[in-house]
C-alpha cells in the first residue's frame, strides 16, 4: 500500500465528515455522510479488507445513507434553529482527539509497518463465519431481525 | 515511505473526534445520530487496521468483528431513524435540546 | 409389570391436573361438563392408584422407586423421581377416595354457585398436585407439589372472593404456610448442600438412606427441625395453627378435602416421609428433633382441643379438632409410633371428611346458618344426615370396638405410653382424647338434639347427590377399622413391613380399656354438662352456653381462641408494619436526599456545561432564567434527557481517564 | 485461429502495456485499469447508441410504424443526430434547486453504472476489474444507484421529481432483495462471488452437447426468470416504470433535467440494463461460453454479446407489449411471490447440491420449485371465478 493513495483518501474521507458534522443543510450532510463511508470502504479496500470495503459501501451507502435522506424528507417540516455554532462541543471533540493522538503517539508498539499477508478471501471469511462464529452470526441475523421488525412497529402509523 | 499502523490509528482518532463533534454540537436528532455513525466508523477502521498490522491467525479476527460491528451499528442506524421519526410525529420536533422530558 | 407401573407413576396425578386445565378452558355455563371431567379425572386417578397399590401388596417393605435428570448445570444434574411404597399408596388411595367421595358431594352443594366451572377445576387442580405431593421422591419435587396446595388452598378459601372475609383469610393462610415453607426452603438447601442430592431414595445414595445421612453428620437435628417448621406450618402446628380456622371460609367441601382430609395432612405425612432423618442417630428412638415434634404436637393438640369446646361455628369446632388431632398424630410421629400416626392420618382422612360434608349438608339445610346455637332438632329433619353424622362423631372421639378412630387412638395411647424420657405426653393427650369427645358430643347435642331454633325450623334433607357421598364416607371410616385392629393389625403391617398374623386375645389389652374409659368419659361429661343446651335452665338464659354460664372468663379467653390471634397482631404484625413504615422513612429521608445530592453534583456538571455553552451565544439568558427557576429545574436539567450534556460528560470523561492512565505511566 | 480471434483484444492491451513495464507497479495498474476504463464507455456507448435507435425501430413494428428512418441509412444515424441535439440544448436548472445536488445525481448515477459494468467477464480473460468479491461489488455500486436518483429527487426541489423518486426507491429496494437472494444459489453452488470462477463452474458440456448453464437446472430457471424481472424493475423499464409514468408524473425524477444531464440519466438507464443482463449472462447463462460444442471456435466475447442483445431484445419487446403495472401490484409481487420463491430456489439449489448434482437431484430440486410455486400461486389467487351468464330478463 502506498502513502499517497493513504494521504488522499484521508484527506476526503476526514474531509467529507468534517462536512458532514460542519454542514448547515441536512441534505449535504448526509450525502457527505455517505461520501465518508465511501473513503471508509476505499481504506478498507486499501487494507486488504476487499469485503468488509464492499459490504460496508453495500451497507452504508446503499440503505443507512438512504434511511437517513428519507428520514431528512419526512421530517422536513421541522426546521431545527441551528444557532451559531455551539463550541463546547468543539472543545470538548478536540480535547478528545488531542488525547487520543498523543497517546498513540507515544506509544512506539503501534508505529510497525505492514508486513505481506496472504490475501484475505471471502473464501475465508465465509469458513471463519460458518464455523468458529456461526454463533455470533446467528445472535447478528436475530439481532436484525429483532430490529426491522422494531423499527416498523415505531413507525408504523398509530390509528387515532 | 508506507503508512504505518500509527498513522491509521490517527486517522481513525480524527474520524472519532469529528464524529463527536457531530454529535456534540449539532441540535437535529439525525446529526446526532451522523455522529454516532461516525464514531462507530472510526472504530471499524481501527479493528481492520489492528487486523491487517497484527499477528495473522487462522480466522481474520478483526474482520469479522467489523463485520458484525458492521451489521449491528446498521440495525442501531434503522431504529434509531425509526425512533426519529416516532419523535417527530408526537412531538413535531427533532431537535434533540427540546426533547428534554424523560416521560411520554 | 410393577415396573411398567412405576415408570407410569406420574399418570396418577397427571389425571386430575389434565382435567383441570381442560375444565379452565370451558366456558362458564359448561358445569355439566366441567364436573363430569373432575370427577372422571379423580375416578382415573383413583384407578390407577388402586392398579399401583397391587405391586406394594405382594413383598413386605416393598420400596421401588423412578428417579430422572431433570436438569444439568456444570457437573451438577438436578435429579427428580417418583417413589412407590406402602406409604405413598396408602395416602394414594384415601386421597383419591375422599376426593372422589367430596367431589360428588360437591356437585350438590355448589350447584346454585355462578362459578361452578373454576371451582372444579381448582378442586381437581388441588387433587392432582396432592396426589404428586404423596409419590415424589425428590424432596425439591414434594416442596414443588407442596408450593403448588398451597395455591391451591389459597384459591378456594378465597373462592368467594367477594366477601373480604375470604380473600383476609385466604391470605393469611397464604402467608402463614409461607412463613412455614420458608423453614422448609432452607432446610431443604441445607440438605442439598450437605448431601449433595434432594433424592429419597436412589439405590443407597439417596438422601434418607444411611450413606446419605451419614454425610449430614450433626445437622441433621437442624435440618429435621427447619422442615418440621415447614410441616408445622402446613397442618396448624401450635405456632402457625392461626390460619387453618380462618381457612373454614372457603366453601364446605374444600374445607373438607384440603383443611381436614388432606392437604393438613401433608405436614404429617412429610414428617413421616423424611422420618429417617429425624430419628438418625437416635437412642432409644429419642432424638431432639422428634422430642420437639412431640412437644409441639402435645401443645396443639390440647390447646386446640380446648378451644374447640368454646366454638360455636359448626366448621369452627370440626376446624379445631383437625388441628388438635393433627397434634395427636404428630405426638405419634415423635413418639416414634409412625405407622399408629399414618394410620390415624388416614382414619382421620375419612371421618373428618364425613364430618365436614355431614356440617356442610346441615348448613345446606340450614339455608346457610353455622351457628351451632341456632340449630337444634335436626335429627328428625335430616335422618340420613343425623345418621352418617353420628357415625364420624363417634369415629372421631374414638368409640373403640366398632369405628376406625376407636383403634388408631388406642394405638397412639399405646405407643405413647411407652415413650422413653416420659410419660407427661401420654397423660396429656389422655386429656386430649377425653375432651375431643367432649367437644364432639356438645356439638351434637347442640345441632341434632333439643329443641328446633331459629335456623332449624325450615331445615330440610340434602339431595341424594349430598348424601350417598355421606354413606360411602361413613361406611369407610366403619370398615377400615377392620384393618387397624389389634387383632389382626393388617395395615400396621403393611406400612411396617412386618408380616401380622390374626390373634383376638391381643383385642383384650389394658390399653383398651384405658381409651374406653376416657371415651366414655367423655362422653358422659358432654352429655350431662349439655344435656339443657339451647333451652331455657334455671336462671340460665337459653342463648348462653352451660359452660360460659358457669366460667365465663374461662369460656371467654377459649371463645377468643387464646387471644392468639391479637398477640400475633400486637407482636409479629406490628412489628412488621413498624419495619415497614421505617423503611419507607429511610426511602423518603435519606435515599433520596443522596439521590438529590448526586444529582446536585449532575447540576454542577451541567452548569459547567450550559455556561460555557451560554457564554458564545446571546447574553446568557437562560443562564438568568435557570438562576430564577431554582433548585428543581436545575436539578431536573441534570437529569432532562439533554442528550448532547450526557454525550459531552462523557466524553470529558472519557478523555479524563486517558490522561489519568498516561499520567499513571 | 479462433485462439487468435478469441484472446486479440487481451493481446492488444499487453501490448500497450509492455512499454511501461520498467515504470512502478501502482502506475502500470492504473494505466491498465485506465485502457479498461476507456474500452468498456467506447464499447457500451456505443452499444447504448445502437440499443436506443434498434428500440425505437423495434417498438415502431411493434406498434406497426416505420420509427426513424431519416437520418442515415435505415436512420442508423438518428443517435448522433439526438447527441447533437442534446449537447447543445440548454441546460435548464430549477431556480429553487439545490444546486450541488441536483448538479451531481446524474455524474453518480452513471459512474455507478459503469463501475458496474466493469466486474462483468466479456470473454475468456476478458473481466476488466476481476476482483474476488465482484458480485458483492456489482450490488455495492449498484446500491448507489438509490441514493443518485433520490438525489436527484431532492435536489430539483419539484413535486414530481420527488414523487418519482419516492416512487422508484422505493420498488428498487422491495427488488433489491429478490435480485440479491436469487443470486444467492449461485454463490452458494459455485462457492465464491467472483465472477470469472462462476462462469468457469459454468464450462464444459453434460455428454458432449448439453450445456452446464445454471439456467438449465430448475432452481437456476427459476432464479433466473425472479432475477431477470427484479432486473427489468431495478432499471425502471415497462411494465415497471411507475417511477418515470409520463402521464402521471411528467418524467419522475429526470423532469427537472434538460440537455445533457438528462441524456445522461438516459445512458445510465441503459448501461445499467446492460450491467444487469450482463450479470444475469454471468450467474446464469454460462457467461461466455458457448451453447454447444461445435461452436466453440467462435470467439467467446461474441457469444457474450450475442446473448447480451437476446436479453435486450427481451427487453424491447416488453416493453413495446406490457402495459404499466400499478405500484400496489409491484410491491405485492415482489414481497409476496419473488422473495419467498427465491429463498425457495436456495433451499432448493441445496437441495441439488447435496443431492449429488445428478439427475435425482435435478428432480428434487425439481419438485421443491414447483411445489413452492404451485402453493404460492394458489395461494395469492385473486382472480374473480366468474359465473355463467345468464339471461334472466329475456323471454
Amino acid at each position: 500500500m502506498n502513502s499517497a493513495a493513504f494521504v488522499l483518501i484521508s484527506i476526503l474521507m476526514l474531509g467529507a465528515a468534517l462536512a458532514a458534522a460542519t454542514l448547515r443543510k441536512l441534505m449535504h450532510a448526509a450525502l457527505c455522510f455517505a461520501l465518508t463511508f465511501a473513503g471508509l470502504a476505499m481504506f478498507f479496500l486499501l487494507l486488504g479488507a476487499e469485503f468488509v470495503g464492499l459490504a460496508l459501501v453495500f451497507i452504508y451507502i446503499g440503505a443507512v445513507a438512504v434511511l437517513i435522506v428519507f428520514t431528512i424528507l419526512l421530517t422536513r417540516r421541522d426546521a431545527v434553529k441551528e444557532r451559531r455554532f455551539s463550541w463546547v462541543g468543539a472543545v470538548i471533540a478536540v480535547a478528545a482527539f488531542g488525547t487520543l493522538a498523543w497517546s498513540i503517539l507515544r506509544t512506539e508498539s503501534v508505529s510497525v509497518v505492514a508486513h505481506r499477508v496472504p490475501p484475505l478471501t471471502v473464501g475465508r471469511i465465509g469458513e471463519a463465519l460458518m464455523t468458529g462464529y456461526v454463533w455470533p452470526l446467528q445472535c447478528t441475523g436475530v439481532l436484525l431481525t429483532a430490529a426491522l421488525i422494531g423499527a416498523l412497529v415505531l413507525v408504523m402509523e398509530e390509528k387515532q | 515511505m508506507t503508512p504505518t499502523l500509527q498513522s491509521f490509528l490517527i486517522v481513525s482518532a480524527a474520524l472519532f473526534s469529528i464524529g463527536l463533534l457531530a454529535a456534540l454540537s449539532r441540535r437535529h436528532a439525525i446529526f446526532v445520530l451522523i455522529g454516532i455513525e461516525l464514531m462507530l466508523a472510526a472504530a471499524n477502521l481501527n479493528f481492520i487496521a489492528f487486523w491487517r498490522f497484527g499477528p495473522q491467525q487462522e480466522a481474520p479476527v478483526g474482520v469479522l468483528i467489523a463485520l458484525f460491528s458492521i451489521a449491528i451499528s446498521a440495525a442501531e442506524a434503522a431504529v434509531g431513524l425509526a425512533l426519529v421519526i416516532a419523535v417527530y410525529r408526537h412531538y413535531r420536533t427533532t431537535n434533540v435540546d427540546q426533547l428534554d422530558q424523560l416521560k411520554g | 409389570m410393577s415396573r411398567s407401573i412405576i415408570d407410569h407413576l406420574w399418570l396418577i396425578p397427571a389425571a386430575p391436573l389434565v382435567a383441570s386445565l381442560v375444565i379452565l378452558s370451558l366456558a362458564n355455563s359448561r358445569r355439566k361438563s366441567a364436573a363430569a371431567l373432575a370427577v372422571a379425572g379423580q375416578l382415573a386417578a383413583f384407578a390407577m392408584s388402586a392398579v399401583a397399590f397391587l405391586p406394594t401388596l405382594r413383598s413386605d417393605g416393598f420400596r421401588s422407586t423412578h428417579n430422572f435428570a431433570w436438569f444439568v448445570f456444570g457437573e451438577q444434574t438436578l435429579r427428580l423421581g417418583f417413589i412407590l411404597d406402602p406409604l405413598g399408596v396408602a395416602m394414594l388411595l384415601m386421597i383419591s377416595v375422599v376426593g372422589l367421595c367430596i367431589f360428588i358431594f360437591s356437585v350438590g352443594y355448589m350447584a346454585a354457585d355462578k362459578n361452578f366451572v373454576r371451582f372444579f377445576a381448582y378442586l381437581s387442580f388441588f387433587s392432582g398436585a396432592m396426589l404428586g405431593l404423596v409419590i415424589a421422591n425428590s424432596l425439591l419435587l414434594l416442596f414443588v407439589f407442596w408450593e403448588l396446595v398451597g395455591l391451591a388452598s389459597y384459591l378456594l378459601i378465597g373462592f368467594w372472593i367477594e366477601r373480604p372475609s375470604a380473600a383476609e383469610a385466604a391470605k393469611k393462610a397464604f402467608i402463614t404456610t409461607r412463613i412455614g415453607d420458608m423453614g422448609f426452603f432452607l432446610g431443604m438447601l441445607w440438605l442439598y448442600d450437605r448431601s449433595g442430592t434432594l433424592l429419597f431414595y436412589d439405590g443407597g445414595r439417596g438422601c434418607l438412606e444411611p450413606a446419605g445421612l451419614a454425610m449430614l453428620g450433626g445437622s441433621a437435628t437442624l435440618i429435621a427441625l427447619l422442615i418440621f417448621f415447614g410441616a408445622a406450618g402446613k397442618s396448624g402446628q401450635f405456632p402457625l395453627h392461626v390460619w387453618l380456622p380462618d381457612a373454614m371460609e372457603g366453601p364446605t367441601p374444600v374445607s373438607a378435602l384440603i383443611h381436614a382430609a388432606t392437604m393438613v395432612a401433608a405436614g404429617v405425612f412429610l414428617v413421616a416421609r423424611v422420618y429417617p432423618l429425624f430419628s438418625w442417630g437416635a437412642l432409644d428412638g429419642v432424638t431432639p428433633s422428634l422430642t420437639m415434634v412431640v412437644w409441639v404436637g402435645v401443645t396443639t393438640a390440647l390447646m386446640a382441643a380446648l378451644i374447640a369446646i368454646a366454638q360455636t361455628d359448626i366448621k369452627r369446632v370440626l376446624a379445631y379438632s383437625t388441628v388438635s388431632q393433627l397434634g395427636l398424630m404428630m405426638v405419634s410421629l415423635g413418639v416414634g409410633g409412625v405407622a399408629a400416626g399414618i394410620m390415624h392420618l388416614l382414619a382421620h382422612g375419612f371421618f373428618k371428611a364425613l364430618l365436614f360434608l355431614g356440617a356442610g349438608s346441615v348448613i345446606h339445610g340450614c339455608h346457610g346458618e353455622q351457628d351451632i346455637r341456632r340449630m337444634g332438632g335436626l335429627r328428625r329433619s335430616m335422618p340420613a344426615t343425623f345418621a352418617t353424622y353420628a357415625v364420624g362423631m363417634m369415629a372421631l372421639s374414638g368409640v373403640p370396638l366398632f369405628f376406625s378412630g376407636g383403634w388408631t387412638k388406642e394405638e397412639m395411647l399405646h405407643v405413647a405410653a411407652n415413650w422413653p424420657p416420659s410419660r407427661a405426653p401420654y397423660y396429656l393427650i389422655a386429656i386430649g382424647v377425653i375432651l375431643t369427645a367432649l367437644y364432639m358430643t356438645r356439638q351434637i347435642i347442640y345441632v341434632f338434639f333439643g329443641s328446633r331454633r331459629a335456623a332449624a325450623k325450615q331445615a330440610h334433607e340434602s339431595p341424594p347427590v349430598m348424601t350417598l357421598p355421606l354413606v360411602a364416607l361413613a361406611f369407610c371410616s366403619v370398615f377400615f377399622g377392620v384393618v387397624l385392629t389389634p387383632a389382626w393389625p393388617w395395615l400396621h403391617g403393611y406400612l411396617t413391613g412386618e408380616s401380622v398374623r390374626f390373634d383376638p386375645m391381643r383385642l383384650i389389652q389394658p390399653i383398651f380399656f384405658v381409651s374406653l374409659a376416657l371415651v366414655g368419659a367423655g362422653i358422659g361429661l358432654g352429655a350431662w354438662m349439655y344435656r339443657k343446651a339451647g333451652a331455657q335452665d334455671g336462671d340460665r338464659p337459653a342463648e348462653i352456653d352451660p359452660l360460659e354460664y358457669a366460667q365465663p372468663a374461662l369460656f371467654r379467653f377459649l371463645a377468643n381462641r387464646m387471644w392468639i390471634d391479637e398477640l400475633y397482631a400486637r407482636t409479629i404484625v406490628a412489628f412488621a408494619w413498624a419495619s415497614a413504615r421505617m423503611s419507607d422513612w429511610l426511602d423518603r429521608r435519606f435515599w433520596d436526599g443522596l439521590a438529590r445530592g448526586l444529582g446536585a453534583v449532575g447540576r454542577l456538571l451541567s452548569i459547567f456545561a450550559t455556561g460555557v455553552d451560554e457564554r458564545g451565544i446571546n447574553a446568557g439568558v437562560d443562564e438568568t432564567t435557570m438562576g430564577a427557576r431554582g433548585l428543581g429545574r436545575l436539578l431536573s436539567l441534570a437529569h432532562a434527557g439533554r442528550v448532547r450534556v450526557y454525550l459531552g460528560v462523557l466524553a470529558l470523561g472519557a478523555v479524563a481517564l486517558l490522561l489519568f492512565y498516561a499520567w499513571l505511566d | 485461429m479462433s485462439e487468435f480471434a478469441d484472446q486479440i483484444f487481451v493481446n492488444a492491451k499487453r501490448s500497450l502495456l509492455a512499454p511501461m513495464a520498467h515504470l512502478p507497479g501502482w502506475l502500470v495498474q492504473a494505466a491498465s485499469s485506465l485502457i479498461d476504463i476507456f474500452a468498456l464507455l467506447a464499447v457500451f456507448l456505443t452499444l447504448f447508441a445502437l440499443v436506443s435507435v434498434l428500440e425505437r425501430k423495434i417498438l415502431a413494428r411493434i406498434q406497426n410504424r416505420y420509427g426513424p428512418n431519416r437520418v442515415g441509412p435505415f436512420g442508423l444515424f438518428q443517435p448522433v443526430a439526438d447527441g447533437i441535439k442534446m449537447l447543445i440544448k440548454e441546460d435548464v436548472v430549477p431556480a429553487r434547486a439545490d444546486k450541488p445536488v441536483h448538479f451531481l445525481a446524474p455524474i453518480l448515477i452513471a459512474a455507478a453504472a459503469i463501475l458496474a459494468l466493469g466486474v462483468i467477464p466479456y470473454g475468456r480473460n476478458m473481466t476488466p476489474f476481476s476482483i474476488d468479491g465482484g458480485i458483492l461489488f456489482f450490488f455495492a455500486v449498484g446500491s448507489t444507484t438509490e441514493l443518485a436518483v433520490f438525489m436527484a429527487g431532492w435536489g430539483s426541489n419539484n413535486k414530481f421529481s420527488m414523487l418519482g423518486a419516492m416512487r422508484a426507491i422505493a420498488q428498487m429496494f422491495s427488488y433489491e432483495l429478490p435480485l440479491i437472494v436469487t443470486v444467492l444459489p449461485v454463490v452458494m453452488v459455485v462457492g465464491s462471488l467472483m465472477p470469472d470462477r462462476i462462469v468457469a463452474a459454468q464450462a464444459g458440456y453434460l455428454f458432449g452437447f448439453g450445456p452446464r448453464w445454471f439456467v438449465f437446472t430448475p432452481w437456476g430457471f427459476a432464479a433466473f426468470i425472479i432475477f431477470f424481472v427484479s432486473g427489468l424493475v431495478e432499471s425502471n423499464r415497462t411494465p415497471f416504470d411507475v417511477p418515470e409514468g409520463e402521464s402521471e408524473i411528467v418524467a419522475g425524477h429526470m423532469t427537472e433535467y434538460s440537455g445533457f444531464k438528462y441524456a445522461t440519466f438516459f445512458m445510465a438507464e441503459y448501461l445499467g440494463m446492460f450491467a444487469t443482463s450482463g450479470l444475469g449472462i454471468t450467474l446464469f447463462l454460462g457467461g461466455w461460453h458457448a451453447p454447444l460444442p461445435l461452436l466453440e471456435f467462435i470467439p467467446s466475447y461474441v457469444w457474450f454479446f450475442a446473448k447480451l442483445s437476446v436479453l435486450v431484445f427481451i427487453y424491447i419487446w416488453i416493453r413495446g407489449t406490457l402495459p404499466r403495472t400499478r405500484i400496489d401490484q409491484i410491491m405485492n409481487f415482489a414481497w409476496k411471490f419473488a422473495l419467498p420463491m427465491s429463498f425457495a430456489c436456495l433451499v432448493a439449489a441445496a437441495v441439488w447440491h447435496y443431492a449429488g448434482r445428478g439427475f435425482s437431484g435435478w428432480f428434487l430440486s425439481l419438485a421443491v420449485v414447483a411445489g413452492v410455486y404451485t402453493g404460492l400461486s394458489l395461494l395469492l389467487d385473486t382472480r374473480r371465478k366468474f359465473a355463467p351468464r345468464v339471461y334472466r330478463f329475456a323471454e
